[in-house]
């Protein structure tokens, strides 16, 4: 048994202490101080994480707030499990938070330094929604994380465009917020607890219409944030407006969180639920995970706009993520884990150096930026290591998360899933491939565009300035050199098993929140997947190269060789889908809601 | 999609999540019979353990404080957000387009009626915000009446007197300051040993203004916040109709 | 004594939806505030005067007046254009 | 009867979700959109108001009543008040969007404002 440690609440208090300080004194402190005191904060969150996380890599404890341990099997208060997964996903939060914060030094406009305090308070909220296991304290964090996420994300208040990616961000995840509370009232009537460990404890193997109906709610809920289709559509209106650091933390963590937070539901309460019914959540899982690669994929070559396009690759990752959590065994957890890790830096970079092009180059289009980065060589070596990661190739950590992912498709004898993941990776890694030939190489005839991309966005900094700053590449550039570092020492792999290991047992969660008693898991490595896993990325980036080149020269090619133009053109039916009509996103949001209700309560029954 | 499209599909649509909605209902407890166990156990132990008679205070301000840090943080940063959204850029250049007119000044029997309600609102304030832990209310409920001063004094005195209180940059700091203690006082309980937002301070005797422990601060911290914020949500959207002045195009 | 309640829950039901309906902006505001006061109303006959309380003040009071005084500053933005628009021409 | 009486107030919930739904699909302005969004909110106050009631329970405020007596659920009043700043906060902030939209793009109709299309 370890006990927990004092520090636990910290990486929440001190961001929260941290932006209202700011706050206090938003006035009288210059941009230098302002930027100065939240990165000091950040850096505090993250030393304080990282010192958490070297205890719970010893051992998983649980802590109580208000000293309020649970009384025989009721739990009075709320409590942190601080495991390696979730005290881990705080040390990632801190890490962009600090990142973002190092790269809008001074730069990029502040808001009137309105932009430190709530950067903080996004911080605290990852962190918590990371750590805790009480039903409504997730939703606390979650509605925290969503409000300062709707202010981030309208920052840019000069044009009308942000206003109304913030609007639908904001209509959508609120009612997002809604279901998962109803979800939580619901569960709450039959079991009369809020903790999680509790919650499962009660509900046992008990599957009615109305257990099966809240889960559909929750990750209904949680899909909303993941941005699963069909919830997805906010996701590319918000990222295509937010400012850049924020983006590297909506694509990086945020989206993530939300299916984070289904895995932990998913095995803390609803175990047993589904236990003679595995196959059936397994369809249904893996065919919306399917759908988003497909959607996200497609999406994602036929966009124009530099951000908007990133955001669909977020989407199809998210996919890609979301089969790994469909599959449900440990190994596709811990697969799941080490792909998200992998891909909050290779977004992040690649969203830091889409920024830094705004930047010298004051455009965000394809069209508007051909052949104009031409001198930017760092910059262009940065942006084409972004396209080798997410195509999931060595030396970059994605691989060994696509090797974890497959292995566990194979052992439930599908290994036709992993070509769904060559597929994300070949489709978001030509996208990055086509938008670098034309704008770093000035390669083909002038690219087509479309109606976002012509609107593009005002520049974040001040006209004068145009050089690029240490500060602003170095960001950048660490977030690409973590993913190779992380992979090319496995070391971590052992422990970050045995943590996946333990989060997908509730019985040995449940020992862990009642007792605080420590149980370590164990869960054999999959490194020989790794070769194959890799020849695999490598084709899918062969792949990409192909299908960029084809879009690139499609002058020099027969027509019926264009697949690269035909894909870039996007299908209709995908783009009409795409209206920025709150109405529109709304009803595509009821419709999943009906459909997954439905298939949960006929299917799981 | 045209709207008569969407509405259509969405009766579909809806209706099937209605159907699901309440089939599934029926499963719950019928209505009138809440089984606990967890709200029992506090409506039982509450009054014993923190000295507090509302146990839905002593929830809010102790068992499950950490949930009401997070929600009072998310309402410090809505108004971060709507300030920030509002806000005017330094380099903005503004035009005065002719501020509204002060009204006529109120007839001298509306105005000696306005002040004692306003006095009286101010009073009742104060009492829910110091009897949170014995009696309905608390900090919340008491800085939303505190709130509504100022606006009242806005429609019967005039919009000077509204800005004199509102427009400062203490409204501010009083709303940072308040949302920052909350957060302090559980760290201060960190300092002295104890797990983050513990009831450090001694309970007092039940019935008490000055009992329940920490449970009186937080709402008093709570009290400020709230009433700070609901000025600078108000004035963030008066700034304009008061000053006049909006910016040049 | 239920059938109280019932008929507070059948009237919230009809208001919410009435609200919903109303086009109207400016009507919907009193609607909703209406409809604040109905709620706060209900959770006072069941047993929650703590929320009935925040409700009379946020929803029935502090949320139609936020609506308002949004409203009221898009008035004013559009008088004001108009108004240069006119001198302008 | 009396079985319908039993479910009233979730039924009466999932009526209030449905509603805010259908007003947010066919909005034509967007502070309406922001006031159908306040009703749907209300749609969980209803659940969970239904789901901690107590036939014939007090208040659980032990003011003038002795410890013992039972009472309906504190906890989710406690829920429920957080519920309402929620509310309140979303509303503001959405608001404040709505207004900014208002003056750099002169519109509110939802129909219009669609520079994010495709």
């Amino acid at each position: 048994m370890i006990a927990p440690s004092p520090l636990t609440p910290l990486p929440i208090a001190v961001p929260l202490v941290g932006a209202a300080l700011i706050a206090c004194f938003r006035k009288w402190l210059n941009r230098t101080a302002a930027d100065t005191l939240g990165i000091l904060l950040a850096a505090a969150t993250l030393a304080i994480s990282c010192s958490l996380l070297a205890r719970a890599v010893r051992g998983n404890s649980v802590y109580w707030f208000g000293n309020w341990a649970p009384r025989g099997s009721i739990v009075l208060g709320i409590g942190f499990v601080a495991d390696p997964i979730g005290v881990g996903l705080a040390v990632l939060a801190s890490t962009l938070t600090l990142f973002s914060l190092v790269y809008a030094w001074r730069l990029t406009d502040s808001g009137s330094n309105h932009f430190q305090p709530l950067m903080l308070i996004f911080l605290a909220a990852m962190c918590g929604f990371s750590l805790t296991v009480d039903v409504f304290n997730l939703f606390v964090f979650f509605e925290l994380m969503s409000t300062a996420a709707f202010a981030l994300c309208g920052l840019k208040t000069k044009e009308p465009a942000p206003l109304q990616g913030s609007f639908n961000f904001a209509v959508t995840n609120t009612i997002a917020a809604f279901l998962i509370l109803t979800s939580i009232g619901l569960l709450y009537s039959i079991t009369g607890a809020l903790n999680m460990a509790q919650i499962g404890l009660a509900l046992g193997t008990r599957h009615d219409p109305l257990v099966l109906f809240a889960f559909a709610l929750l990750i209904c809920g949680f899909f909303v944030k993941a941005a699963i289709v069909p919830f997805h559509l906010w996701l590319p209106d918000a990222h295509a407006v937010a400012p850049t650091t924020v983006c590297v933390l909506f694509s990086g963590l945020m989206v993530q969180l939300g299916l984070f937070a289904v895995a932990r539901l998913r095995f803390m309460i609803f175990a047993q639920t589904f236990a003679s019914h595995e196959a059936f959540l397994r369809l249904i899982l893996l065919s919306l995970g399917v759908a988003t690669v497909l959607v996200g994929g497609l999406m994602c070559y036929a966009e124009h706009h530099l951000k908007r396009m990133l955001a669909f690759s977020t989407i199809c990752h998210a996919g890609i993520m979301l089969l790994a959590l469909g599959l449900g065994t440990p190994l596709a957890l811990a697969g799941m884990f080490v792909y998200l890790l992998a891909h909050a830096f290779i977004k992040g970079s690649l969203f830091f150096t889409s920024g830094l092009l705004l930047h010298r180059l004051r455009a965000i289009g394809e069209r508007a930026l051909f052949a104009k980065g031409k001198e930017l060589r760092w910059t262009s070596a940065l942006w084409f290591l972004g396209a080798l990661g997410l195509a999931a190739a060595p030396p970059f950590l994605l691989v060994t998360g696509e090797a974890g992912i497959s292995k566990a498709a194979e052992e439930i004898s599908m290994p036709w899933l992993s070509w769904v993941c060559v597929f994300g990776g070949m489709m978001t890694s030509a996208a990055v491939l086509r938008i670098g030939m034309h704008t770093f190489f000035g390669w083909g005839s002038e690219p087509v565009t479309d109606e976002p991309a012509e609107v593009g966005e005002l520049p974040e900094t001040a006209k004068e300035d145009r050089r690029t700053y240490w500060y602003q590449f170095a960001p950048a550039a660490l977030c690409i050199l973590i993913p190779v570092v992380l992979a090319a020492m496995p070391g971590w792999h052992r422990v970050l098993r045995g943590a996946c290991a333990v989060f997908s047992s509730q019985a040995t969660m449940l020992h862990l929140v009642y007792t605080g008693a420590t149980v370590s898991g164990h869960l054999s490595g999959w490194l020989p997947a790794l070769k194959a896993s890799a020849l695999r990325g490598f084709c899918a980036f062969a792949l990409a190269a192909l299908l960029a080149s084809t879009s690139v020269f499609k002058l020099h090619l027969k027509r019926n060789m264009r697949f690269g133009a035909f894909l870039e053109a996007g299908l209709r039916p995908l783009r009409i889908l795409q209206s920025g009509h709150p109405g529109d996103y709304v009803l595509w949001l009821t419709i999943g809601l009906a459909t997954l209700s439905a298939a949960s309560v006929l299917l799981l029954k | 999609m045209r709207e008569k499209v969407r509405t259509r599909v969405f009766f579909i649509f809806g209706g099937i999540f209605l159907f699901f909605f309440c089939y599934s209902a029926i499963d719950l407890p019928p209505w009138g019979s809440y089984r606990g166990p967890y709200g029992d156990v506090i409506a039982r132990v509450s009054v014993y353990e923190r000295h507090a008679t509302d146990s839905v205070n002593a929830i809010n301000y102790d068992y499950r404080a950490f949930d009401t840090l997070g929600e009072e943080f998310i309402l410090f940063a809505a108004v971060l957000g709507v300030m920030m959204l509002l806000r005017r850029d330094e380099d903005e250049t503004t035009r005065n387009v002719g501020k509204v007119e002060d009204r006529h000044p109120l007839s001298t029997t509306v105005r000696t009626t306005a002040m004692p309600a306003i006095a009286l609102t101010v009073v009742f304030g104060f009492y829910i915000g110091l009897h949170g832990q014995l009696t309905p209310g608390g900090g919340f409920q008491a800085g939303v009446i505190l709130a509504s001063v100022p606006f009242l004094l806005y429609v019967c005195e005039n919009t000077e007197s509204f800005r004199r209180i509102t427009s400062h940059t203490t409204v501010e700091a009083i709303d940072a300051l308040g949302a920052g203690s909350y957060a302090l006082i559980g760290l201060a309980s960190l300092v002295l040993g104890m797990p983050f937002l513990s009831n450090f301070l001694p309970l007092g005797t039940t019935g008490n203004v000055f009992s329940s422990g920490t449970i009186a601060l937080i709402s008093a911290c709570i009290g400020f916040e709230v009433t700070a914020a609901f000025l600078l949500v108000g004035y963030a959207y008066l700034e304009e109709i008061i000053t006049g002045e909006i910016p040049e195009d | 004594m239920t059938w109280i309640g019932t008929g507070l829950l059948l009237l919230v039901a009809v208001t919410g939806f009435g609200v919903v309906r109303t086009r109207d902006v400016t009507s919907q505001v009193i609607a909703l505030s209406f409809y604040g006061v109905l709620m706060a109303l209900v959770f006072f006959f069941f047993q929650a005067p703590d929320v009935a309380l925040s409700q009379i003040t946020v929803g029935a009071v502090a949320l139609p007046l936020m609506v308002m005084l949004a409203i009221s500053r898009m008035k004013f933005r559009t008088a004001a254009r108009e108004k240069k628009g006119g001198r302008d021409a | 009867m009396p079985n319908t009486l039993h479910f009233l107030p979730y039924f009466v919930s999932g009526w209030l979700f449905f509603c805010g739904l259908y007003g947010l699909v066919s909005s034509r302005h967007l502070v309406h959109s922001v006031m159908c969004l306040a009703v749907l909110q209300s749609s969980t106050y209803i659940l969970l108001l239904g789901v901690g009631y107590r036939v014939g329970g007090a208040a659980p405020i032990f003011a003038d009543i002795p410890p013992g007596t039972v009472t309906v659920d504190p906890i989710v009043q406690a829920l429920m008040l957080t519920d309402v700043v929620v509310e309140a906060v979303v509303v503001a902030l959405l608001l404040a969007m709505v207004v900014k939209a208002h003056e750099k793009s002169g519109t509110v109709s939802p129909d219009e404002l669609r520079t994010l299309r495709g």
